[in-house]
């Protein structure tokens, strides 16, 4: 009897073992051209985050999948369905939207006919930063009209800089007017810097950004808003106007800082509209191998709206090209500087 | 008699314990960090031999910069900037002092022509555009309808797998010949660099020599170490002919890479002279906490020359300025694809 | 390049289970033969080290260090006289500043070290082991501010090395106090070091001469000593282990000025082990689990 | 993360050699019965693994791992009971498919457990030991691939047993020169904690409430079966088994399953300590006396 309860056991272990068919599929189907289209498209209804949001502004999600499975069924070689798979995403017209195969990786450009608002010849002259700069931390920091405005380069979120950099930076403006933060072009990069960054311009504990995460597969199952409030930096605080420079290639992590430094006391936000991307980009997998990256997480500014499409700047203000190119003359760091200056209103 | 012995052994430990003074440094001592900082330069940076005639002569550097040190030196900023011309006298892009506000560096590109300009190739349709692929930190497409292939390589820091590169190399099976593009690359790893070659070359050749500094003296070097890469065997060998577009501000990495590649069979170089670059660097500190890189390990080319000061192209070639404004045209990628159609000779 | 190293610092930690796993073997082997208890001791470390490596930095770095270690000891016995197998493993991290306290040194590594001693029995209370031991470091020095030369790998072979371990047994009316005070000294051994400014890159390339990286040394290259006074006291129930180690090395190997001072208090446990196992040595006086 | 999974794994190796040192002052009337056995060793298998919360795809490979157990034996009201420490380190590395491109996820996972049994004894040499255990298992999933630019490359998940049902039958087939010991234990969880972020969370926001989920059997079914066998050779003693641990849970919105097959080879031995003052054992002399 006693060996009975022995074998018995062994017996129930062997019957738990082969119970995840519902995930395993047979090798032959990991390269078929449909059933990767019907996984990409299943992934992304059950995660994608801005589904609710983007209702006007882009195709339903069903309608889509019917009209891109005919293009699906005749592709003939793995390229042409990269491009079809390609396609359909860029229907989200998301910049956090990526198929990442073995020979490309597609991308919606959120700065297709927007003006680029930035002539880097231009910018690396001896008028603006030129060969004089200071580099800490990843930003490029000097004071123009002689002394009179700060001017602070910072062309990646991803180069992270400590708060004592930053406040050394600031210390040597100590005699100027004002202060230009350039984020042009800037793709954006790691939250805590923006957060970081932020700490050093105000006054009171302020919270900039709430992020929403789903909680179930259907397109508006969402949490609460949890929100991280930043506390003041403890030590110098730069008190004198801001103008913060922006264009449509400033994405992600640079359009949460734009939105969460606009409307602060003494700040304004000059130049072009940014190029939105506020969803935090998680990454998921086709049977084939490849991988997609797409938005999981909404991040809403400080009156919980949704910034997908951009921040409108305080002042609009576009790059005269043929200033540029001519005169070398910026003419958005020259009207900042002028603001600073006082001398125009 | 016992006892004395442990009391022996007690006493023998103690007595090793405290002798490491020569060690200690009085930490924020102008003089003492400046003769620190000169020593550790004396003892391993590597080209003092090489550019005996184009450099002032290290002992009279050292007169030069002691009395800078000793009377017009009363903040951190200004004993940085001494450092940092005493550090620009070696004229090596490899050399940096680092500190919490600033880093030190030598323009090694400085008043020479650029020769590149990003938004003609990046963003007009005749060359990058928009439906050009992007794997790996390389931009890829085929000029001139099918028969050119063209590949931009921004950075040798990105990094690669073979199999990216066999997609590339097969996608570009029906061109007659490929451009490689690395103008303006600053560099990155070197193990990319005998990556990319590989896919060049029919049998195992020799790239270039690696030697190390064996001792403090300026000409103390180990022998040399032939540093040979072989051919990819698993990948693709692209056997048509190569143009290698090069420019000022191609260095260290992409130094290597160029003279690597000069001198194959089915390669030739254009554009204009390299930036240079082909020490290995090496980082160490100042009892003030100040870090400084600088090349300690000089790589040599395959007929053992060194190639700091840049690498001569097979045809020289500089940009039409004129001919990117108006038309954004970029002749030399044009004169790249008229030799490989054969229109030119 | 930081994966590569962070790749390393889990390789010395799988290194040091397996030295781990190599002490419990020893304890586990002892044999009916001897008459005596095996004893094993196992317990913390902490202290202050200070540390320089010229390839890293030519600053003096000293900072905190924290260890486990982990000891056995059994006795063996051939003609009259007893000998004793003795195997010590440390495992110590520590982090290290210079001092103007700008950067931070993490340095990982382990120690495994077999001794063999004669006991030479002065008095019945008084025994003056003297043997030798061969051991086995490994370890690394991570300093990530530096760019292409961040890591310095610790490996030392000593082959020989001669060791003293004075032990005094003092009896009160209620307990039996072990004094004793181990002195190693390392005399030849194999380091694995690059020289002057070579970067571990050559490593990879096929063509280079892998025996650059090692040099045979002897006392007069490197010089290791290291002292470790010890106090076994038993308590009510378990028995304590308290004491102080101090661990001195100093070396010029390729060109490299390497020193370290460890200076340490000990704490641990320790008990005597007498194991019972396989077919032979069955003890027929005792009886076993589930028996 | 990696420095305090490391320093975790220390102190549990640590504790369970604590555990195998205490001494058993309750042993009174016997003073030649070894009370304690301790086992160490290794563990080699295969293992299929999925995370909804990494990848959608099932993934599989193999692991190795290492395990330490030890069991005491107390006897009180002069009943017999037995507590068993169990620690096992396991570290993985599975992929989906054989492309050249595809994803490697590194799994490593801790557990520590703490059995104890009353002994039904059905015969004299045949012990059915049944009780509960308590245990913590830490486990880290890691995405690692180049085409992986998200915030979600890693996904750490940890585990508080509190009440878990314990069945362990034991064999002694007593032979002409030796003794085997075969038994097959199988550990099934009833309820605990469990801690992991929900489906689409990345570890952005910083309030704990909704990352903790109690749960019990019906959200989270997690069963373990090892069969071991003690062998004693000539002069050590061998312990062969096999273990299977299947887990199956669906917590956040996270569909979580694990399957582990694994062959264990190690070596165990009886032992008997004695430390302190107290309980000095009388015949056997130590070190240096």
């Amino acid at each position: 009897m006693k060996k009975i309860i022995l074998f018995f056991l062994v017996a129930v272990m062997s019957t738990f073992v082969a119970c995840d068919d519902d995930l395993k599929y047979d090798m032959d189907k990991n390269s078929d051209y449909e059933f990767n289209f019907e996984f990409l498209w299943k992934e992304f209804d059950k995660k994608y985050c801005f589904f609710d949001y983007k209702k006007d502004s882009i195709k339903d999600w069903n309608a889509v999948h019917d009209e891109y499975l005919t293009y699906v069924r005749n592709c003939k070689s793995e390229v042409e369905f990269f491009d079809v798979l390609a396609a359909m995403l860029n229907e989200l017209k998301d910049g956090h939207v990526n198929l990442l195969s073995s020979f490309d990786i597609s991308s919606y450009d959120f700065e297709e006919n927007y003006p680029s608002d930035i002539d880097y010849d231009v910018l690396s002259s001896d008028r603006y930063l030129g060969k004089d700069y200071r580099y800490s931390g990843g930003i490029k920091y000097k004071t123009l009209r002689d002394g009179k405005v700060g001017y602070i380069r910072y062309s990646e979120f991803t180069e992270s800089f400590t708060n004592e950099q930053l406040d050394y930076i600031l210390s040597t403006f100590e005699n100027t007017e004002g202060l230009i933060i350039d984020v042009r072009n800037n793709p954006g990069g790691d939250i805590g810097n923006v957060q970081k960054m932020i700490s050093h311009f105000i006054d009171e504990s302020y919270i900039p950004f709430y992020s929403i995460y789903k909680i179930g597969n259907g397109h508006s199952d969402f949490s609460s808003p949890a929100s991280s409030s930043v506390e003041p930096y403890n030590g110098a605080i730069y008190r004198k106007p801001v103008y913060v420079l922006t264009n449509r290639g400033c994405y992600s992590s640079t359009n949460i800082f734009a939105f969460s430094m606009k409307g602060l006391p003494r700040v304004k936000i000059l130049g072009g509209k940014t190029g939105g991307g506020a969803g935090a980009p998680m990454v998921t997998e086709l049977p084939n191998g490849w991988t997609a990256r797409f938005s999981g997480t909404v991040l809403l500014d400080k009156n919980k709206q949704i910034t997908e499409f951009g921040v409108d700047p305080d002042i609009e203000l576009h790059l005269d090209k043929e200033l540029a190119y001519t005169q070398g003359l910026d003419n958005i760091i020259e009207t900042a500087c002028d603001y600073i200056e006082g001398v125009v209103k | 008699m016992k006892r004395i012995f442990a009391i022996i052994f007690v006493a023998v430990s103690s007595v090793f314990v405290s002798c490491d003074d020569d060690l200690e440094y009085e930490d924020f001592d102008i003089v003492e960090n400046f003769n620190f900082l000169w020593k550790e330069i004396d003892e391993k940076y590597c080209f003092f031999d090489y550019k005996k005639d184009s450099i002032m002569r290290w002992n009279l550097v050292y007169d030069k910069y002691l009395p800078k040190v000793y009377y017009d030196c009363d903040n951190v900023t200004e004993y940085f900037d001494i450092l940092a011309a005493m550090l620009g006298e070696l004229k090596d892009g490899h050399v940096n002092l680092y500190t919490s506000f600033d880093v030190s560096r030598y323009d090694f590109a400085d008043n020479t022509p650029i020769d590149f300009d990003y938004n003609v190739v990046n963003y007009n349709d005749r060359y990058l555009g928009k439906d050009t692929r992007i794997v790996g930190g390389f931009k890829y497409k085929t000029l001139r309808d099918g028969k050119v292939g063209y590949i931009y390589y921004g950075s040798f820091s990105s990094s690669f797998s073979s199999g990216n590169i066999n997609n590339i190399l097969d996608s570009f099976e029906d061109t007659e010949g490929l451009i490689i593009d690395v103008r303006s690359n600053g560099g990155g790893s070197i193990a990319n660099v005998s990556a990319l070659v590989s896919h060049f070359i029919d049998e195992t050749t020799t790239i270039g020599y690696r030697v190390n500094k064996t001792g403090p003296g300026h000409s103390d070097f180990s022998s040399p170490v032939a540093e040979k890469v072989s051919p990819n065997s698993t990948g693709v060998i692209y056997k048509k002919p190569v143009y290698v577009l090069t420019n000022s501000r191609c260095f260290s990495a992409t130094n290597e890479f160029v003279y690597a590649m000069k001198g194959l069979p089915r390669v030739k170089i254009l554009g204009g002279k390299t930036g240079g670059g082909c020490g290995m660097p090496f980082t160490t500190e100042l009892p003030c906490g100040w870090k400084v890189r600088f090349s300690a390990n000089p790589c040599y080319d395959k007929n053992m020359q060194i190639t700091e000061f840049g690498v001569d192209p097979d045809i020289v070639l500089h940009l039409d300025e004129e001919l990117v404004y108006k038309q954004k045209l970029d002749n030399i990628i044009e004169t790249a694809c008229d030799y490989i159609e054969g229109k030119k000779k | 390049m930081y994966l590569i190293f962070l790749e390393m610092r889990n390789f010395v930690f799988i290194i040091s289970f397996i030295f781990f796993f190599l002490t419990t073997l020893h304890a586990e082997t002892s044999d009916s033969a001897s008459v005596r208890l095996g004893n094993r001791a196992f317990g913390l470390g902490l202290g202050r080290e200070t540390h320089h490596v010229s390839y890293l930095s030519p600053l003096l770095y000293s900072g905190t260090t924290f260890e486990f270690w982990n000891e056995t000891i059994k006795h063996q016995k051939a003609g009259k006289c007893d000998f004793y197998s003795l195997v010590n493993n440390r495992v110590s991290m520590s982090n290290m500043m210079p001092t103007n306290e700008s950067t931070e040194m993490s340095s990982y590594y382990d120690v495994f070290e077999y001794h063999y001693f004669y006991d030479w029995k002065h008095t019945p209370k008084f025994h003056m082991l003297c043997g030798a031991y061969a051991g086995f470091e490994l370890g690394a020095d991570l300093l990530f501010s530096n760019s292409n030369n961040p890591v310095y790998i610790r490996a030392d072979l000593s082959l020989l090395g001669l060791s003293f371990r004075p032990t005094l047994c003092v009896r009160t009316k209620r307990r039996l106090i072990k004094i004793s005070d181990q002195f190693d000294i390392r005399l030849a051994g194999v380091v694995f070091s690059p020289t002057y400014t070579q970067l571990y890159y050559d490593l990879t390339l096929p063509e280079y001469e892998k025996s650059e990286f090692l040099d045979f040394n002897s006392l007069s290259e490197k010089v290791r000593i290291s002292n470790k006074l010890m106090v076994e006291l038993p308590l009510r129930r378990t028995t304590l282990r308290l004491g102080m180690l101090v661990d001195r090395s100093k070396s010029m190997i390729n060109m490299i000025d390497n020193r370290t001072t460890n200076v340490q208090a000990l704490l641990g446990w320790s008990y005597d082990y007498y194991n019972l196992k396989g077919r032979l040595n069955r003890d027929s006086r005792f009886t076993t689990v589930f028996e | 993360m990696k420095r305090i999974v490391c320093v975790l794994s220390f102190c549990l190796v640590f504790l369970t050699t604590v555990f195998a040192k205490d001494a058993d002052s309750l042993s009174v009337k016997t003073d030649n019965e070894l009370k304690k056995n301790f086992a160490l060793g290794m563990s080699f298998g295969s293992k299929t693994h999925h995370v909804s919360h990494l990848s959608p795809l099932l993934y599989s490979g193999n692991g190795i791992g290492l395990w330490a157990e030890r069991i005491n034996k107390k006897n009180w009201r002069n009943k017999d009971f037995y507590s068993l420490t169990n620690f096992r380190f396991d570290r993985s590395s599975l992929s989906y498919l054989t492309l050249t491109e595809q994803n490697i996820m590194a799994v490593s996972n801790l557990e520590l457990d703490y059995h104890l049994y009353y002994d039904w004894k059905l015969a004299s040499n045949f012990h059915l030991l049944c009780g509960g255990y308590i245990g913590g298992e830490f486990e880290k999933n890691e995405m690692q691939s180049s085409l992986w630019i998200g915030n979600n490359p890693n996904f750490y998940s940890i585990e508080l047993n509190l009440l878990g049902l314990s069945l362990r039958p034991t064999l002694c087939i007593q032979t002409n020169r030796r003794l085997i010991k075969i038994s097959n234990q199988f550990d099934l969880r009833l309820a605990g904690f469990v801690f992991y972020p929900t489906t689409n969370q990345s570890f952005l926001c910083d309030d704990l409430k909704d990352v903790i989920d109690f749960n019990s059997f019906s959200e989270k079914f997690h069963f373990s079966d090892k069969l071991t066998v003690d062998l004693p050779l000539r002069k050590t003693t061998l312990r062969l088994g096999m273990l299977v641990e299947r887990s199956k849970s669906m917590i956040f919105n996270v569909d979580n399953r694990s399957l582990n097959v694994q062959g264990i080879v190690g070596f165990s031995f009886d032992y008997l300590t004695s430390s302190g003052r107290l309980n000095r054992k009388k015949q056997l002399k130590t070190i240096f006396e």
